[in-house]
C-alpha cells in the first residue's frame, strides 16, 4: 500500500513538527501552512513547501476546511494529517478531505462522529460490556437540573463536541449548576464550534489511564499499551508515563482488552485513544480520543514504535504495519508539557518573546519542540512549548533523567510549567507511583524554601550589580556584529 | 550604587563580590548562579521594580530599591479604602462584561468574562457594593493587570487589594 | 557496592557533559574543574560544584595530574573521571588517584600501561590466540628502516602511547618515511607526552569494527556488540554505527568472542574497546582504547544501557551491573561526530564564537553537545563539537531518521563536518554498508550541484538585499532589551 | 542598492524580490530560504568580500560586487608573477621553521609546521626558489591565510596561487 508523495499538515506548533519528522522519515514530501503570524516559524522551516493560510486572523486559517482542502489540492497532496486540536476531530473536515481524493489521516467521518457525539459513544461501549460512569446524554439549559440529579452530585460538565480537557467543569452542589453550565457551553462553543454539554458523575480521587490503540480498514486492532495522566490541572494533563505504575497485571490485562474491545465496538480505525478512570481496582471507560495525542511519544519511547508513521500508512489503507506479538513494551517514559503558563500564578498564560532557550539532552532525552530563540507566546494558541520524554531501563531511571533533563532546561522570556514539573517528580506520591488526579491541587508555589530565598538574594545581588556595570556601555557596548544579530532576532518575531 | 534588597518585606544581608558570579545562560534571563564554588541555574525576571528569581520549583519575589532613596510606589497605594480595581488576571480578549455601571454586584459577581489560548476564566467582584466605572468592552484585547472596572464599596473595606 | 558520593570529572566539552549527566542520573554530586577560558562552558554550568584549575593556560590545566588530584582531595570526591583525551589512559595519573583514595573510573594503572604500551599489548594479544597484522615494537630513527622492510609498505606509524587516531600517519614509500616519522614523533609528543611509535602493516582498504567491553575486579567481563567506525579521515573517525553492516553472523561472533578474549588476556577492568581490522572476512587485532570511546552512545542506543554509569559502578568495585544474558540489541543506531573544522576546505579547523544553533531533535534522535551560543571555538582543544546519533528500528529508518536531523542542525559562527555527513549518509557504500576506511575520501567538497548554485545566487541576493534594508537603522534599531542580551552573550564568550 | 553576484565567474540572474523570503533561524548566519514556496536551510557567511553560501552537503562560493562601480580586491593582485606568498593553511602555533631566508627550496620542500587542535600540518613552498623572506617564528601564533614567507622563483611562474 504506496504512502503519499506529499502530506499536507494542517498544524502548527510541537505536534506539526513531529508530523513533519515523520514524514522526513518516511520520505513523504511536506507541505506546512501557516497564519501571518507564523511565518518563519519551526513548523515552516521544518517543512519542504510552506503556505500562508488565507486571512489575517492567527487561528482562523487554521481552521479554514475549505481552504486547507483547496491547497492540499493545488499542491498535489495526497493526504492531511490534522495534529491534534484544530480540526482534528472534525467530521466534515475528514468528509471534505475524502471527497476530493485526499486521505484524511485519521478516523474516518463516521467514527469521527460517533467518537465526538461522547454521549452515543458510552453508549455504544457499555453495550459492548465495557463499564462506564454514569451519565446523561446531551443536555440544555432547562433539563439539566433534573439530569443531574440523576447522576449525583458531584457531577461533570463535559463538552459533546470536546476532547484534550477543554470545557470541562466539576460541579459539586446544585447552586453551582447554571454558572458552570454557561462556562462550559462559552467553552465548548469557542473551542469545538459545538455549544452541546452532558453530565458525568465525579469519581472523587480516580487515576486517568488510557490506552493507545491503533486500527487498520481489515479489521487489525492492536494496542501498544498504557499510560497514566494522571497528573492533571483543570482536567488538563502535565505530566504522562508508560507503563501505569500500581497497576496489578490482571488489571492492565483487562484494561489493554476492554481498549481494543472499545474499538472493536466503535468500528475505529486510525490511532486512538480510549481513556478510562480507576477507583481502585474498578475501572470506567469515559472517552475515546479520536486523534494523535499529545503523550503518544511516551508509548512511542517504549515500544521502539512511531505512531505517526504507522497513522499515515493506516490511513493509506495499510494494514497496522505491526502485530500485537511485535508490540514489546522495553523500559518506562515519562513526560512533561511545558507550557508557557506561570505555575506560581495560578498557571495563568505567560506572554512574551523567547529571547533565549537552552533545552536538555543526553541519554534517554527526547524533547519535542515547537518554538525556538525569537518565537513570541501570543494568546491566540495553545500554551504548549515542548514536551520533555526521558526514557530509563526502570521508572526510577526514568525519573532520575527526567530530573536531570528539568534542571538543564532554561528558557529566557516567559513564565514556563518548568518549576511546577520540579516540585511534581520529587514528591512522595509521584515517586511511589500512587499519586492520582487531584495529585496537582498540592502545589503550593507561594512558599520557596529558604535556601532558596538565600540564593534569590545573592542572584538578585549579583544581578544588579551586573547591570549597572552594564549600563555605562550603552551606545558602544555592542559591536556591529551584536547588532546585526539583535536586527535579525528582532525581525525573526513575525 | 547599592541597592537594598528586600525578600518578605525583611532586608536581606546582600553577600557581595567575592566569590559570587553571574555567568550567562540562555537570553536576557537565564544565569548560572555560581557561589564559592556551587553552581546554581536561576531565571532573574524583572517585573514592575522587583526582580523575580526563579531557583528549582521556586520563585522568590525580591524587592529591590537603590540606597540613594527613591519613592516607593507600592502596587495598593492609589487604592482607595471604599473602592476596588477589578483586574484582569492574564491577558486575553474581554468576552462579555454583564455589569453595567451603576450596578449593585455582590463579592463573586461575574464582573467579565476573559478568554485567552481557549480557556475562559470569570472575573469577579471582590466585594459587595456598586459599579462606579466600566474600563473594558466586550471584544476588546486586555492586558494582564488592566484594571476593567471599579467597584465602590460601602465602607469599611478588609486591606485584600483587587482580585487576583 | 556503594557509588561514590561525589565525583570529581576531569574533562570539558561534550565528554564532561556526558559523564555530568551520568551523575546526575546516579544521584552522584558532581564537581567540575575549568581552565579560566572555560568559567561559563556548559559542563560547568552543569556540575554542582566548580573549581578553576591552576594557571592561565587553556589546556595545561587539565592535564595537570598533582593539581586533579587536590583539587579532588579537597573536595571530598571520592572518583575521578577522566572522560576521553587528557589524562584518560595516563597511568601515573591513575596510580596517584589510587595512592589518595580516590577511584579512578577506567582501568588500574597496570592495565593502562599494557595497552598503552601498544607493542606489548599486541604481543599479549597474539599470544592469546587472536590474529594481530604484522608490526614492529617501538622504533629508533636508527633502526626505522630496516624495521619497515621487514614490516612492509605500505605501513602506519603509530604513537606507542597513542589513541584516538592522533600521530599516525601513513607511509607508502621508504622516502616518504623520514618526515612522516618527523611529524608522528612531533604529534605524539604533544598528544601524549611520549615520542616514541611503531610501525604497522597497512591493510589496502580494510573496515574498522571495534567491541565494546566491560570488565569487573570479579572476572567478569561482558561485550556490548560491535560497532563500524570505517567512515575515517585521517585515522579520525567521522561516523560510527552499531551493529557493524555486512559482517556475517559467523563473523561477528567470532569477532565478540575474540575481545572477550583479549580483554582477559589483558586482564582488563572497566569499559573498554578493543579495535580490529577487517578484511574480507579475515580480522586482526589492532589495539585496546582503554577508555570511555567519543562513540560510546550508538552503543548505549541499541542496547538501552549507561556505559558511564557501568563504569562509575565498576571502579567502586561492583561488578559489571549485568549479565551478557541481559545486553539484547534492538534496533540500529548511527553516529555522526559534528566538528569545528571546514569540510569544503580540507577539514581545516575553523574557529570563532557560535553566535546561534539550532540542534535537532525528536524521534530517536539523541544529541551530546558540548556548547551553546556564545561558545568560542579556539584553537586549544579539540574541535568536536556534538555527536548526533539517529536510532531506528533498522538500519534505514537509523538512515532517515539522521538525513532528518542532519537536516535540522544549523550552527552559525564556525564551518562544520555537517554537510559532509550529509553528504555521507547518501553515498551508495554507506546506504548498502559496504564502505570500506577509504570512504571518505570520495568527498569531494569542490563540487556543488547546478540546484545548489542556483538556489545560493537567490540567497545571496536575499542576503544582501536583507542587510541593504537593515543598515540604515544602525543606532536605533536594536532596542536596550536586545542590546542587553548583546551584552549578556558578550561577557558570556569567557 | 544593486549587486552584481558571481558563481565561478559567471554573473548570475539574480532572481529578485517576489516570492523570495529570508527568514531567520539561527545566529547571524543560519535562514531559512523560502522560495516560491519551497523553504531550503542555508547558511550564509560573508569572507574577505565574497559570500560562501551552505547548502546541504554543497558549499557555493558567491563573488559580490556593488553594481555602482568600486574597486576590485582579488586576493592574488598583489602576488608578483615572480614571488609567492607562502600562507598559514589554518589557525595555530607555529611549531618550527626549518628553513631561513636566502635558503633555496623545492617545491614541497617544508617551510613550517603549524600545529592546531592537536593537529601538526606542514606547510610547503608551493614552487622552487630562494626563502625571500620569513614572516613567522616558532612559538608564534599565526591567523588562518597570513603570510608566513615570501619565496622568489626564478621566471614564468604558473597562476597557481599560494599554498592551500
Amino acid at each position: 500500500m504506496p504512502l503519499p508523495r506529499r502530506l499536507l499538515v494542517a498544524n502548527r506548533g510541537e505536534i506539526a513538527v513531529r508530523i513533519l519528522r515523520a514524514c522526513r522519515d518516511l520520505g513523504i514530501e511536506t507541505v506546512a501552512v501557516h497564519a501571518p503570524v507564523d511565518a518563519g516559524a519551526p513548523h515552516v522551516c521544518l517543512a519542504d513547501r510552506a503556505l500562508p493560510l488565507p486571512g489575517d486572523s492567527p487561528a482562523e486559517g487554521y481552521l479554514n476546511r475549505a481552504a486547507l482542502v483547496e491547497i492540499a489540492s493545488r499542491c498535489g497532496a495526497g493526504a492531511i494529517h490534522p495534529g491534534y486540536g484544530f480540526l482534528s476531530e472534525n467530521p466534515s473536515f475528514a468528509a471534505a478531505c475524502e471527497a476530493a481524493g485526499i486521505a484524511f489521516v485519521g478516523p474516518p467521518a463516521s467514527v469521527l462522529r460517533m467518537c465526538g457525539d461522547k454521549a452515543e459513544a458510552r453508549a455504544a461501549v457499555e453495550a459492548a460490556g465495557v463499564p462506564v460512569l454514569p451519565g446523561s446524554g446531551p443536555v440544555d439549559d432547562a433539563e439539566v437540573r433534573r439530569a443531574a440529579e440523576a447522576v449525583g452530585f458531584p457531577l461533570l460538565i463535559k463538552a459533546v463536541g470536546g476532547g484534550g480537557g477543554k470545557g470541562i467543569h466539576l460541579v459539586r452542589s446544585p447552586d453551582d449548576l447554571p454558572g458552570a453550565l454557561r462556562l462550559a457551553r462559552g467553552e465548548a462553543q469557542t473551542a469545538f464550534g459545538d455549544p452541546r454539554v452532558y453530565l458525568e458523575r465525579w469519581v472523587e480521587r480516580p487515576r486517568h489511564v488510557e490506552v493507545q490503540v491503533l486500527a487498520d480498514a481489515h479489521g487489525g486492532v492492536v494496542h501498544l499499551g498504557e499510560r497514566a495522566c494522571s497528573v492533571q490541572r483543570r482536567h488538563q494533563k502535565l505530566i504522562e508515563e508508560a507503563p501505569a505504575p500500581g497497576v496489578s497485571p490482571r488489571v492492565r490485562e483487562a484494561l489493554l482488552e476492554s481498549a481494543v474491545r472499545v474499538a472493536r465496538a466503535l468500528r475505529y480505525r486510525n490511532a486512538g485513544t480510549v481513556e478510562f478512570l480507576l477507583d481502585g481496582d474498578a475501572f470506567f471507560f469515559i472517552e475515546v480520543n479520536a486523534r494523535l495525542q499529545v503523550e503518544h511519544p511516551v508509548t512511542e519511547m517504549i515500544t521502539g514504535t512511531d505512531i505517526v508513521a504507522a497513522q499515515i500508512a493506516v490511513a493509506g489503507g495499510a494494514p497496522v504495519p505491526f502485530s500485537q506479538e511485535d508490540v514489546r513494551p522495553a523500559g518506562w517514559a515519562i513526560e512533561c508539557r511545558i507550557s508557557a503558563e506561570d505555575p506560581h500564578g495560578g498557571f495563568l498564560p505567560s506572554l512574551g518573546r523567547i529571547d533565549g532557550v537552552i533545552e536538555p539532552q543526553g541519554p534517554g532525552i527526547r524533547v519535542d519542540s515547537g518554538f525556538r530563540t525569537g518565537c513570541v507566546v501570543s494568546r491566540h494558541y495553545d500554551p504548549l512549548l515542548s514536551k520533555v520524554v526521558a526514557w530509563g531501563r526502570d521508572r526510577s531511571e526514568a525519573i532520575a533523567r527526567m530530573r536531570r533533563a528539568l534542571a538543564e532546561y532554561a528558557i529566557s522570556g516567559v513564565d514556563t510549567t518548568i518549576p511546577f514539573h520540579r516540585w511534581a517528580i520529587e514528591q512522595p506520591a509521584f515517586l511511589r507511583g500512587t499519586y492520582d488526579v487531584r495529585f496537582a491541587e498540592d502545589w503550593d508555589g507561594a512558599a520557596p524554601s529558604q535556601e532558596a530565598e538565600r540564593l534569590a538574594a545573592v542572584a538578585a545581588s549579583a544581578w544588579l550589580r551586573r547591570r549597572a556595570a552594564a549600563q555605562p556601555r550603552d551606545g558602544h557596548g555592542a559591536g556591529p556584529a551584536s547588532r546585526w544579530i539583535a536586527v535579525a532576532r528582532e525581525e525573526g518575531i513575525r | 550604587m547599592n541597592f537594598e534588597i528586600r525578600i518578605r518585606g525583611q532586608a536581606q544581608a546582600a553577600e557581595s563580590g567575592d566569590g559570587v558570579l553571574l555567568e550567562p545562560l540562555a537570553g536576557s534571563e537565564c544565569w548560572t548562579l555560581v557561589v564559592a564554588g556551587r553552581t546554581v541555574p536561576v531565571r532573574v525576571r524583572e517585573q514592575e521594580g522587583r526582580l523575580l528569581v526563579t531557583i528549582g520549583a521556586d520563585r522568590v519575589e525580591v524587592g529591590v530599591r537603590r540606597a540613594s532613596a527613591s519613592s516607593s510606589r507600592g502596587p495598593s497605594a492609589q487604592n482607595g479604602a471604599d473602592r476596588f480595581e477589578v483586574r484582569a488576571p492574564m491577558p486575553g480578549l474581554v468576552v462579555t462584561v454583564p455589569v453595567a455601571a451603576g450596578e449593585p454586584v455582590r463579592a463573586g459577581s461575574v464582573v467579565a468574562i476573559v478568554e485567552a489560548m481557549k480557556m475562559q476564566m470569570e472575573v469577579v467582584s471582590p466585594a459587595a457594593g456598586h459599579v462606579e466605572e466600566i474600563r473594558a468592552l466586550p471584544g476588546q484585547e486586555v492586558a494582564g493587570g488592566q484594571v476593567m472596572a471599579l467597584i465602590r464599596v460601602p465602607a469599611s473595606a478588609p486591606d485584600e487589594g483587587a482580585a487576583r
